[in-house]
């Protein structure tokens, strides 16, 4: 057995808690998840099934924690996990799995697969069998600080674009602001309107805030490749920004995994409790808008619907929130016929987006969302993930269909009433 | 040997249903199980006539012919009786038999009828003589005591006759000569009599 | 062979299934987790409490294309909780070997029926799991073995409706027997560990404050 | 058969007149007192209808004195049922076998194409099997009951007979009702498709090319296959209905009823499983790929060609059909899915 196969092994065992233990002995392999599964429902291919992609995992418990399991091991009849099963599982977890949850959501037994999903690919990440594309953006981002090298220089010359369009200082590294705000590596190079959105309904709701020079990327590699050890390390200097700057509140960006990341795991990542609270951009939005510091002008009259990220809705309970915030401004806002928490996902969370040989599955798998929005016929997408919004930017490109889709922080800036509210 | 036979003369019964008390005390038979019954023709009207009737003990019982695990035997005595412990309440006898006779202790849905229960002659069952099993599932055994049937015996106008067939028709040939004419023909003082 | 079904074989089953059964359910409920160090959004015991109901009801969208499941799953389960609860001889075994109380049986036609329904649902299931690709590819032995070790459970029960062989009886009894000790360790446990499964989940979403 | 106490019962019924007449003459010369009991006694004893009476007794039939048709279903059951059944079972036997060994089976013209084609679906499927296995546990215990005696009797003796027929009617009781529901799931699902098409006579008139070598062209289903469907349905519905009166004695049916009930019942019965041993004979070894289509669904599109090249051509228009390897993807069954779309679109 090679090194990293015990290693992997080592981490696969550690993964297994009492809620493994229960979630293992609870599935009685219905086959439902399989129906809540884009990649199944777009290729009908039965590996794709969710809770089959749990197998190494479940191989090893059956294999070292189970009655039977044991007693085989003690006749010699075992059926090790081996490296053939670690590689043959690469491909389904890691490109056949947006980590979308929405399995979790269903299973009539409550077993929370995806997290389990989660479980398998710590074990393969830590043994080595990861997509080349993710592994390499991974060490980008321990090493550059951004997954796609982006560096602060680059985000440096981006901000004074941005301050000369709108006329507005975005400051950066002010020691004791309110909110910290992070972003993401795709909002500094696709999408910069975010930024310039911030700073517009900051500025106009009078809000405290800046940017870390030292901590300014959200997205965190280690959690899409399965590596705890780098999302810790990812996670760390965050908190190391923010502690410099002794801010009240970070600010997670646009981006389903970040929030996830640093929301939610981040302080598990880490092993203690941060020392500031972290809100996403849209719990904040709303609570502006409900506290009344927002003044909105004029409605958006184009049919439009909002494609709810996984890891912000499903997997992070701001479902709410930015149906909230759409009313206030819009006039035509319409529901795909599964939404909020059981929103299909676009295909490309969880690292499927940042995996070129994923590429053709999750075009696939994109059809789910192409006739979620053939029913509708709108002319806009909002959502608030700048990686849904790359993964259907290029599933509408590939489909030939002619939808908009944009942010909801830059649209709701739009709709700000010129000056600041105070 | 004998052959043992039921006779009731509907000259003479007179619906009391003593004979039907008689049995299901003799034998604890429970509600709903009916070993013998008194079947009325032409309840009030002219011709009226009644008669007890339980298990006649066939010689050829299609009872016996049909049931499908062949519980049914006959004894020297020429009485028919089955064995519970291989019915399996199936209701085929009750189907094949004329006089209706095989009763079930139950009725519910889903045939579940329980085993078959019916006239035992007061001759028991399979079981040990007078043992406290053969009671339980066949009621009194009074052949083996040298009596017979209860019904039988306390019929009040001793219409209902038990016994050897040939002492029975013996006693009924004589009746009929005695008794000459029907007794139950209200008819005769008016106008069919040509006195 | 009756003496041991009814005596050490039946002790040692009912050992064998309380001891595992509690046992199984110890380690998942009080086994070492992790703190969860993240602030919540919501209460998770709440989210816990409503998982646990909640999972009973199928997502409006997904029932068409498993409604096949659905159905004959809650036939099935249904079916075999009140023919194993409200059968008139169930509740009468229950009382005099186990607890020593009983409770008022279903009449004989609604243990029928619902022995009925067991049976077409728990044939359905397995045929769906022997003929989807899908739960064809992902049961195992274990999963077979247990819906047919219940099935035959089922069946000597049903043989032996008329209650008067005790060979039939004590079949049914060797049947449950086997059951029993093999539940613990297997599939089986999903009648329990159900439990804890969507309450773990339930409790996630509801720290999150997803409503689930 | 005879019943002697019938007999007695007559001949005690009939001795007064008898009696009365010798006696008369001397005591009540001249005077004739018609004995009111004979025109009773005769329709009581009439053939063909039971007379009803009252009684105080109050259960089913009770208020009959003799039902003489109990005597005509004995007969039925002891004689013309078993006698019936044992020679269809015997001939369908030896037709299947004679087909087999003079080699009927029929293979896949050709050979398999590799390219293979959607059948029944996995509802169509799961209806299926759920009914084949109720019918095949009613088949056996019912003629378990049915031959019991006669076969089964003299080789395990009264009490081991019992037990098994005690357990196949307890189980032949409770499963049977569930018959009825999957032969509903299996009419509902399949009935469009077995609705008489032109082209079936021919179908008919050249023998389903079973005893031929060559086939005859039909549709999804040939005219042999929806007489097959037809025969379940409405056999398989008398037998359910029939069942479900003999199964229900709380309604109160009397004994006519259940016979002429159980008449029907076992007839029809016997009639599904002869045709069923054709069905299963024709499903296995008689035909090349048959089964395939009921165990994954799927049928290569030269057995479809060759046994319903209709349907094989509007699979083929539609562009329905698939190949070997996409059909093992479906299956779960491909190696390394990714890695070959990649390959591809390289």
């Amino acid at each position: 057995m090679s090194e990293s196969l015990e290693r992997g092994l080592n981490k696969l065992r550690s993964q297994i808690d009492p809620q493994v233990r229960s979630f293992f002995s609870t599935c009685v392999h219905c086959g439902i998840c399989a129906e809540t599964c884009l990649f199944f429902t777009e290729t009908r291919d039965p590996r794709y099934t969710p809770i089959y992609k749990t197998e190494p995992l479940r191989k090893l418990w059956r294999q070292e924690y189970t009655f039977w399991g044991k007693l085989a091991g003690k006749l010699g009849i075992t059926d090790p996990l081996t490296e053939q099963d670690l590689a043959d599982w690469e491909t389904l977890v890691y490109d056949g799995c947006s980590m979308c949850g929405r399995c979790s959501m269903v299973c009539p037994l409550g077993i929370d697969i995806s997290k389990i999903i989660f479980k398998v690919k710590t074990g393969l990440a830590t043994a080595g069998y990861s997509p080349k594309d993710l592994a390499e953006t991974t060490q980008r981002a321990v090493d550059i600080g951004s997954p796609m090298g982006v560096k602060i220089g680059a985000l440096q010359a981006q901000i004074k674009h941005i301050e000369d369009d709108i006329n507005l200082k975005i400051p950066i590294d002010v020691e004791q602001a309110d909110y910290m705000a992070l972003l993401s590596s795709m909002e500094i190079m696709y999408f910069p309107e975010y930024i310039s959105a911030l700073a517009q309904i900051f500025n106009h709701a009078g809000v405290s805030w800046t940017l870390c020079s030292e901590a300014f990327e959200a997205t965190n590699s280690g959690l899409q490749i399965g590596n705890t050890e780098v999302a810790g390390v990812l996670v760390e200097r965050i908190v190391a920004g923010a502690e410099k700057l002794k801010v009240k509140n970070v600010i997670s960006p646009e981006c389903g995994h970040a929030y996830t990341a640093i929301r939610w795991e981040g302080p598990n990542f880490i092993g203690r409790p941060y020392s500031f609270k972290v809100v996403h951009i849209l719990e904040l939005l709303d609570e502006l808008q409900q506290s009344g510091r927002l003044k909105l002008a004029g409605m958006e009259t184009e049919r439009l619907t909002f494609h709810d990220p996984c890891s912000i809705v499903r997997r992070g309970g701001i479902d709410s929130e930015p149906r909230n915030l759409l009313r206030s401004f819009t006039e035509n806002f319409v529901e795909m016929t599964e939404h909020g928490t059981m929103n299909w996902c676009c295909g490309g969370g969880g690292g499927v987006n940042s995996n070129e040989r994923a590429e053709p599955v999750k075009l696939q798998a994109f059809n789910r969302k192409k006739s979620q929005l053939d029913e509708l016929d709108v002319e806009t997408i909002v959502t608030s993930c700048s990686n849904c919004r790359l993964v259907i930017e290029e599933g509408l490109e590939a489909n030939d269909m002619d939808i908009n889709i944009v942010g909801l922080t830059e649209m709701l800036a739009e709709h700000l009433v010129d000056g600041t509210a105070h | 040997m004998a052959r043992m036979k039921f006779y009731c003369d509907a000259e003479r019964c007179i619906e009391c249903n003593g004979c039907v008390t008689a049995c299901k005390n003799e034998n604890d038979i429970p509600w709903g199980v009916n070993r013998r019954r008194v079947v009325t023709i032409r309840d009030g009207e002219k011709g009226e006539r009644s008669l007890s009737v339980a298990c006649m003990h066939c010689s050829d019982a299609p009872c016996a012919a049909v049931c499908p695990v062949d519980c049914f035997y006959t004894t020297a005595d020429g009485v028919v009786l089955h064995d519970k412990d291989i019915c399996i309440g199936c209701g085929y006898c009750f189907y094949a038999c004329p006089f209706g006779a095989p009763q079930f202790p139950e009725n519910a849905a889903f045939s579940s009828r329980g085993k078959m229960d019916k006239c035992t002659f007061c001759a028991g069952g399979p079981e040990q003589d007078h043992s406290s099993d053969e009671f339980k599932k066949y009621g009194r055994n009074r052949l083996a005591e040298g009596k017979l049937p209860l019904c039988a015996e306390m019929c009040s106008t001793k219409a209902l006759l038990a016994g050897d067939a040939n002492v029975l028709s013996d006693i009924y040939r004589k009746r009929v000569i005695n008794r000459g004419a029907s007794v139950l023909d209200w008819g005769v003082n008016y106008d069919s009599a040509k006195l | 062979m009756g003496s041991i079904i009814d005596g050490s074989l039946w002790y040692f089953s009912l050992t064998v299934f309380v001891i595992g059964v509690v046992w199984n359910l110890v380690r998942i409920v009080f086994g070492k987790r992790k703190a969860d160090f993240s602030i919540p959004r919501d209460s998770a015991v709440a989210g816990a409490l409503r998982t646990l109901i909640s999972r009973f009801i199928p997502d409006r969208h997904m029932l068409p294309r498993i409604s096949l499941q659905v159905v004959a799953g809650y036939m099935f389960h249904l079916g075999l909780f009140v023919l194993l609860f409200f059968a008139a001889p169930h509740v009468r075994f229950l009382d005099e070997h186990i607890l020593g109380f009983g409770w008022s049986p279903a009449p004989h036609w609604l243990f029928i029926v619902s022995a009925q329904f067991a049976f077409l649902g728990l044939i359905m299931l397995w045929l769906h799991r022997v003929i989807n690709v899908v739960s064809r590819l992902i049961s195992d032995r274990g999963d077979h073995i247990a819906a047919i070790l219940t099935f035959v459970v089922m069946l000597t029960g049903c043989l032996a409706l008329l209650e008067t062989f005790n060979e039939l009886r004590l079949l049914h009894r060797l049947s449950v027997e086997l059951w029993l000790i093999y539940f613990p360790f297997s599939r089986l446990m999903h009648a329990f560990t159900f439990v804890p499964s969507r309450m773990f989940t339930g409790a996630w979403f509801g720290r999150r404050g997803v409503g689930s | 058969m005879k019943f002697l106490s019938i007999f007695a019962l007559l001949l005690f019924v009939a001795t007064p007149l008898a009696g009365f007449a010798a006696e008369d003459d001397k005591v009540h010369q001249g005077i004739f007192v018609e004995n009111p009991g004979t025109d009773l006694w005769r329709d009581v004893r009439q053939r063909n209808f039971a007379m009803e009476g009252s009684s105080q007794v109050k259960s089913v039939d009770s208020n009959i004195l003799i039902n003489p048709q109990g005597d005509e279903w004995a007969r039925f059951r002891v004689g013309v049922l078993v006698r019936f059944a044992s020679i269809t079972l015997v001939i369908i036997t030896g037709l299947l076998l004679l087909h087999y060994v003079t080699g009927g089976r029929m293979k896949i013209e050709g050979g398999r194409s590799g390219r293979v084609l959607l059948r029944f679906s996995d509802f169509e499927r799961v209806a299926h099997w759920t009914l084949a296995i109720i019918f095949l546990f009613l088949a056996i215990t019912g003629l378990m009951l049915l031959f019991g005696r006669p076969v089964l009797i003299p080789l395990f003796g009264h009490e081991l007979f019992s037990l098994l027929a005690s357990a196949s009617k307890e189980g032949h009781n409770l499963i049977g009702p569930i018959f009825l529901v999957s032969l509903v799931l299996v009419l509902v699902r399949f009935v469009t498709r077995n609705i008489y098409a032109s082209g079936d006579l021919n179908w008919l008139l050249k023998g389903g090319g079973l005893f031929g070598r060559s086939h005859v062209s039909s549709g999804f289903f040939n005219l042999g296959e929806k007489a097959w469907y037809w025969i379940l349905i409405l056999a398989g519905l008398v037998i359910s209905v029939s069942g479900v009166i003999l199964v229900m004695p709380n309604f109160g049916q009397g004994r006519e009823i259940m016979e002429m009930s159980h008449k029907v019942h076992s007839i029809a019965a016997i009639v599904l499983i002869a045709v069923s041993m054709g069905h299963i004979y024709l499903a296995t070894a008689g035909t090349e790929g048959t089964l395939e289509g009921m165990k994954t669904g799927y049928v290569d599109l030269k057995w479809a060609e060759t046994h319903h090249d209709q349907w094989a051509q509007e699979c083929q228009d539609k562009n329905l059909t698939i190949s070997s390897e996409e059909f093992a993807r479906l299956q779960g069954k491909a190696v390394d899915k990714s890695s070959t779309v990649a390959k591809e679109q390289g």
